[in-house]
């Protein structure tokens, strides 16, 4: 936790680049098709070999499909919902922030008032009843975990704007004579950056954790396409005879959450002088 | 008389550059002793050295401190916590800032006396009527942000003094206030070192305040002392060219207005630029292939008034 | 003090309708209602019949004014699976969620808070390190995945404590442990920096320099300054250990309302679904609200102002 | 000839979350000439920030006027304010917060000729590397950072980038108090050099009387939202007529022990009030060690005593410095 760029953070970096190049990859890279069914292969263990169909290497699920395979798909699921939420929120998350931050007065007032109401609705709760109303889809769980997340930037944003805006270099920018558009891009939004990334990545994480979740109460990325979630969700019932079908997603997901907590924390620590002095 | 405080050869280090190098100096029973340097010049790190109050990342390499006599660098941090408040106490540079916000003034003022609870207030309202709070019965129980500024550091010289130390730490005490409370807290720390025979050292960046207040001064630049000795002596015949470019920078009164102030050239190094010989080799109009190579040592040109300069005669 | 307070509750009360407000309209994001409460298969002609009896097909603003009515009233309306008073059936699930997030809390503050005065105070040693690895543990676990391996290790191994449903003080062992650890987290990283930024203030020096110990600094000055963004978090987290009951009871069988709202989203029971939300959200802002007046009481600042 | 700058009875008043306005200013007038150097000093909380703030409408005032080059501030549209700002620049007081860290110091200095359209491309780099040359830095330090500039160095750019539009008047809001002496030397002597190479009028507001002593043709004191005594600068600093801006020069630590120590010690006694509950009559009458009845009940009206204007009812009994 020093900020400092060391072997570990570059390990962190190594298996989320990994991460990122598995799922991009996953078509071409899966040993087996994530859909097909080999009945006469159900809950095979890892390591299984078999004439005909191959290798196996993290065992079968209930209906006979390779664990491995749909454990590569389903990483592009995570990171796909991931990213895509992510980018939603934060970018309407940042606007609302920039302006309610900018003009203050009334705008703020209302805008800061629909970021505590919709955060006053947790965001389980929140994507849960309107991934249940909409109906269970891909875009429409972007849609849920974009539009549900977007108050926790617009409250970083706009603190951090505030503060900003006090400061003698923004009085200078108005005396220069720049007009508001410019002052928010080139002044306030290069310097309130480092905290909205800090956010975005906590949230990334939180995110893929969300979608697995959704996914698990079949509320998320629906069968047959895997999720890790929802592989999980299946093999909670084998939990006693296939430990497989719950082990490694789990891994993989809970490793994926940690690199990037641990960025996380360390961009927060490299933001933040007061933790390097004293 | 013996010293209050006698600092020897102290040397503090941040990630191994001697950031203090080398700091002596003594404090007689009722002096004020004035440690006075720009920024970065070490002496904030030298006030909480005599503390044993240091930030983490700073050791200390060398060196003595002798608190009335007894050696405190080597002792455990048991022993520490007896001698803080009760023999060497501190104040700090943002009145406010040093009181807990959550607490009344008077207690904290009490934790400092190590006075049982019914004693204690007695105490604690003399105190605060000693450093010139007026009201003493009211303020006693009022929270900081109740109170001014000068008043909070009023507060804070109560919590000092209260169990009458040997040695006060005033750090920049005067840095966050107008002149005229300035004026005031200047006075009162004058008058209760003569009436208490507490020797203040007192750290400051302002001429004016160690002009005002303070019997010697040490000059201190770049982690060194340039030049320590009796206040007037210092002012009136600066011996190390830091000094007298230091003194004539500053704009007086009685100056001829819009007349050209000297400066001192370029600023002030970073630790990172520190080299073998003097440390405002850099600076100096009198710099040359010895300064560059050796640290001049501190030595005595007239009585009590040493300079670490090998070119003290120029100045004369 | 009761000014800032009354400002407080105001604050809360437009929150409330803005929530009232967001899950009306959030219910209709479909565009017809009625097809949410009904049973698969009913036919066209049920239907409309439906959604004349539930006044579905009226101009949207008197909707409105009814359901607002109607929850003003306290009256969660009527589960037409269920053929029960909503209410009713959330209150015999109520308790056991209660039971099941002071568990959570008993966990997520009875390690979070020590731990992050821990990392604080022993800033950089061996002590911070370890207790980093559990915070970060315990914020990337997923609880399902947590729950299924603890079921698996406790339940199933060595077969220690029960595997699911209620009973005893054993059951909830484990369901405790999934649901606190992200809130664990929490409260462990939040205290770390509140205790950490405290620590760096002028006025523990001076404490320190007037002779207490870093622990009488802590004890005395740090924590009660501390405490106050810890509190903030506090609040937020019982309303997320409240949301997240909905996975862990699902995983533990915990018949809580968590368990309940997965059920009903199930049999299309979404006035069930609308009232878990609405409950939780409301405990949520109440939460909130106390956590400013301690906020109040413990600030002179706030305490004192007229 | 019209004075670039003149405030007229500005009031700026400040609502409180609760009870009273915090009255910060509250009935201010002065000139500044062209070539003039005004400084206005006081202590935190009188007022003399604010009263800049208004000058380049960065506050709205409560009443009173202010014209800029003529111009009045108050009631000023978009346009006209944007016009007022191109005349009036400001030297704010932390130069290590007054530079965007983001932005390059070469696109900071050119960036008021770059968003009024006066400059670009080639043209603009040359007026920023002339800007930079003329207060002491290279041309070539116009692509670096702030961050590698050290803090006397900063205030030279912020400096240059107040210069760049040629301005009538510059207000200098505590332009060296954050700086080294050796380091506010440096930035005191290029003041001044400024001062003689360019024609302009200065507002120069400053707690340290010193400084303002070293640099301003006429100066000001606030105390409290009040103007208390405008005078010349010889004038203010030898015959004070204001028993406030006596006590001012008393307080001022001088740095020479000697001269220091002769002076006669009248430290005011007690704290400055609220701004937001000033007293009745004179606002200096809870401090003033010649108070009277009269001073409790009646704000003192601005007389003229020689070159000096000063309020105060026993101004005439001045002691002898």
């Amino acid at each position: 936790m020093t900020g400092r760029f060391t072997p570990g953070i570059a390990a962190i970096l190594g298996l989320l680049a990994i991460y990122v190049f598995v799922a991009v990859l996953a078509p071409w890279i899966v040993p087996h098709n994530p859909l097909r069914q080999i009945l006469l292969l159900r809950l095979r263990p890892p390591l299984t070999y078999s004439p005909s169909a191959g290798w196996f290497l993290l065992g079968t699920d209930d209906v006979g499909r390779d664990l491995l395979s749909r454990v590569v798909d389903g990483a592009r699921a995570s990171l796909m919902v991931g990213a895509l939420s992510v980018s939603v929120s934060l970018l309407s998350g940042t606007v609302f922030g920039l302006l309610a931050g900018w003009f203050r007065g009334w705008i703020a007032i209302v805008v800061m008032r629909i970021v505590d109401i919709v955060l006053s609705i947790p965001a389980i709760l929140l994507a849960v009843l309107t991934v249940a109303v909409l109906g269970p889809s891909f875009a429409n769980l972007i849609l849920v975990l974009g539009l549900t997340r977007w108050p926790r930037y617009t409250r970083v944003a706009y603190a951090q704007t505030l503060q900003v805006a006090t400061l003698p270099y923004i009085r200078a920018a108005e005396m220069a004579g720049a007009h508001a558009p410019r002052i928010l891009l080139r002044h306030i939004l290069p310097n309130i950056a480092g905290p909205l990334m800090v956010v975005a990545t906590t949230e990334f994480g939180l995110m893929i954790l969300f979608e697995a979740g959704l996914s698990f109460l079949g509320l998320g990325i629906q069968p047959p396409y895997p999720s890790w979630g929802s592989i999980m969700s299946e093999g909670q019932n084998y939990v006693a005879s296939a430990w497989w079908m719950t082990v490694f997603p789990g891994i993989c997901l809970f490793g994926v959450v940690l690199c990037v907590n641990l960025l996380g924390d360390w961009l927060r620590d490299r933001l933040d002088p007061r933790a390097q002095s004293r | 008389m013996s010293a209050a405080l006698e600092v020897s050869d102290l040397r503090l280090a941040i990630g191994g550059v001697n950031v203090v190098d080398g700091i002596a100096f003594s404090v007689a029973p009722g002096e004020v002793m004035a440690l006075v340097g720009e920024s970065g010049c070490g002496k904030s790190l030298t006030a909480q050295a005599l503390l044993r109050l240091l930030p983490r990342q700073v050791r200390q390499t060398g060196g003595r401190i002798l608190l009335e006599g007894e050696d405190i660098t080597a002792l455990a941090e048991r022993r520490l916590r007896q001698i803080r408040g009760r023999r060497i106490s501190m104040i700090f540079q943002e009145p406010q800032a040093a009181l807990d916000p959550l607490s009344p003034v008077g207690a904290q003022v009490r934790e400092a006396s190590g006075l049982a609870s019914a004693a204690a207030r007695e105490a604690v309202r003399r105190m605060l009527a000693e450093v010139g709070i007026a009201d003493p019965d009211r303020r006693i129980d009022q929270y900081p942000f109740e109170l001014s500024g000068g008043m909070c550091q009023r507060v804070m010289i109560a919590s000092a003094l209260i169990s009458r130390p040997a040695v006060l730490v005033a750090d920049e005490p005067t840095t966050a206030l107008d002149v005229t409370i300035q004026a005031q807290i200047l006075d009162l720390l004058r008058r209760l070192a003569a009436e208490r025979g507490t020797a203040i050292v007192l750290i400051t960046h302002d001429m004016g305040v160690v002009a005002d207040i303070a019997e010697r001064v040490a000059v201190m630049y770049a982690g060194r002392i340039a030049e320590i000795g009796p206040t007037a002596a210092v002012f009136s015949r600066p011996r190390h060219p830091y000094t007298a470019l230091l003194l004539a920078a500053i704009p007086r009164l009685a100056d001829e207005p819009k007349s050209r102030l000297a400066v001192i050239e370029g600023s002030v190094p970073q630790p990172s630029e520190y080299g073998a010989g003097c440390r405002f080799v850099g600076r100096c109009p009198f710099a040359d292939a010895r300064c560059n190579a050796e640290p001049p040592p501190l030595l005595e040109t007239d009585e009590g008034h040493f300079s670490a300069c090998w070119h003290t005669e120029r100045l004369a | 003090m009761l000014r800032h307070i009354a400002g407080r509750v105001g604050q809360a009360v437009v929150t409330t309708f803005g929530v009232l407000t967001l899950v009306f309209f959030l219910m209709r994001l479909s565009g017809d209602p009625t097809l949410l409460l009904v049973p698969q298969g009913a036919s066209a002609h049920q239907i409309a019949i439906l959604r004349h009896q539930l006044g579905f097909d009226r101009p949207l603003i008197v909707q409105y004014v009814a359901y607002l009515r109607q929850l003003l009233q306290g009256n969660l309306g009527t589960s037409l699976v269920q053929r029960m008073p909503v209410a009713s059936i959330l209150g015999s699930r109520i308790p056991y969620t209660i039971e099941l997030a002071a568990g959570s809390l008993v966990v997520a503050v009875g390690i979070g808070i020590p731990a992050g005065v821990a990392m604080a105070v022993w800033r950089g040693s061996l002590v911070e390190r370890s207790l980093a690895a559990l915070v970060f543990a315990g914020q990337s676990m997923p609880t399902f995945w947590s729950g299924i391996l603890m079921i698996l290790l406790f339940g199933v191994v060595l077969g220690w404590l029960p595997t699911s449903g209620v009973a005893g003080l054993p059951s909830l062992i484990m369901p405790s442990i999934a649901l606190g650890a992200l809130s664990m987290a929490s409260f462990a990283r939040m205290t770390r920096i509140a205790v950490l930024d405290e620590l760096s203030r002028d006025y523990v020096a001076a404490a320190r320099a007037r002779g207490l110990s870093l622990g009488a600094a802590v004890a005395r000055h740090v924590a009660r300054n501390a405490a106050i963004p810890v509190v903030t978090v506090a609040a937020l987290e019982i309303g997320n250990l409240l949301a997240g009951a909905v996975i862990v009871e699902t995983v533990f069988a915990w018949p809580g309302i968590g368990q309940l709202a997965i059920q009903a989203i199930a049999a299309r029971d979404f006035l069930v679904v609308q009232a878990i939300v609405l409950f939780v959200s409301f405990v949520f802002i109440v939460m909130n609200l106390l956590a400013d007046v301690v906020y109040a009481v413990i600030d002179p600042r706030i305490r004192l102002s007229s | 000839m019209n004075p670039v700058l003149a405030v007229d009875g500005l009031v700026v008043h400040f609502p409180a979350r609760h009870g009273p306005p915090v009255r910060a200013v509250d009935g201010v007038t002065f000139t500044v000439a062209e070539r003039e150097t005004l400084g206005l000093v006081g202590e935190s909380g009188c007022g003399k920030t604010t009263v800049s703030n208004a000058i380049v409408g960065l506050v709205q005032p409560t009443g009173g006027e202010v014209r800029v080059a003529g111009m009045p501030v108050r009631g000023a549209d978009r346009r006209t304010l944007r016009e007022i700002r191109a005349k009036a620049q400001i030297v704010f007081q932390d130069p290590a917060t007054s530079l965007n860290p983001r932005m390059t110091i070469g696109a900071a200095i050119g960036e008021p000729l770059l968003v009024r359209g006066l400059a670009r491309g080639r043209e603009l780099r040359e007026r920023v590397a002339a800007l930079l040359t003329e207060v002491g830095l290279r041309p070539e330090h116009a692509s670096r950072y702030p961050h590698q500039f050290s803090g006397g160095q900063r205030q030279r750019i912020v400096i240059a980038r107040a210069l760049a539009l040629r301005p009538a008047l510059l207000l200098c809001v505590e332009p060296v108090s954050a700086l080294d002496v050796s380091v506010r030397a440096q930035i005191l002597n290029l003041f001044v050099e400024l001062q003689q190479s360019h024609a302009m009028a200065c507002l120069f507001v400053s707690h340290d009387l010193a400084v303002v002593r070293h640099v301003c043709d006429r100066v000001a004191v606030m105390y409290l939202g009040h103007l208390i005594e405008l005078a010349p600068r010889d004038a203010l600093y030898t015959t004070p007529r204001h028993p406030y801006t006596r006590a001012l020069l008393a307080a001022v630590p001088e740095p020479d022990p000697a001269l220091q120590r002769a002076k006669p010690r009248v430290p005011l006694q007690g704290e400055i009030p609220s701004p937001a509950a000033p007293p009745q009559g004179c606002v200096f009458h809870t401090r003033c060690p010649m108070a009277i009845a009269h001073c409790r009940e009646e704000v003192p009206a601005w007389r003229h005593l020689g070159e000096t204007i000063v309020a105060c009812h026993r101004a005439e009994e001045t002691p002898a410095p």
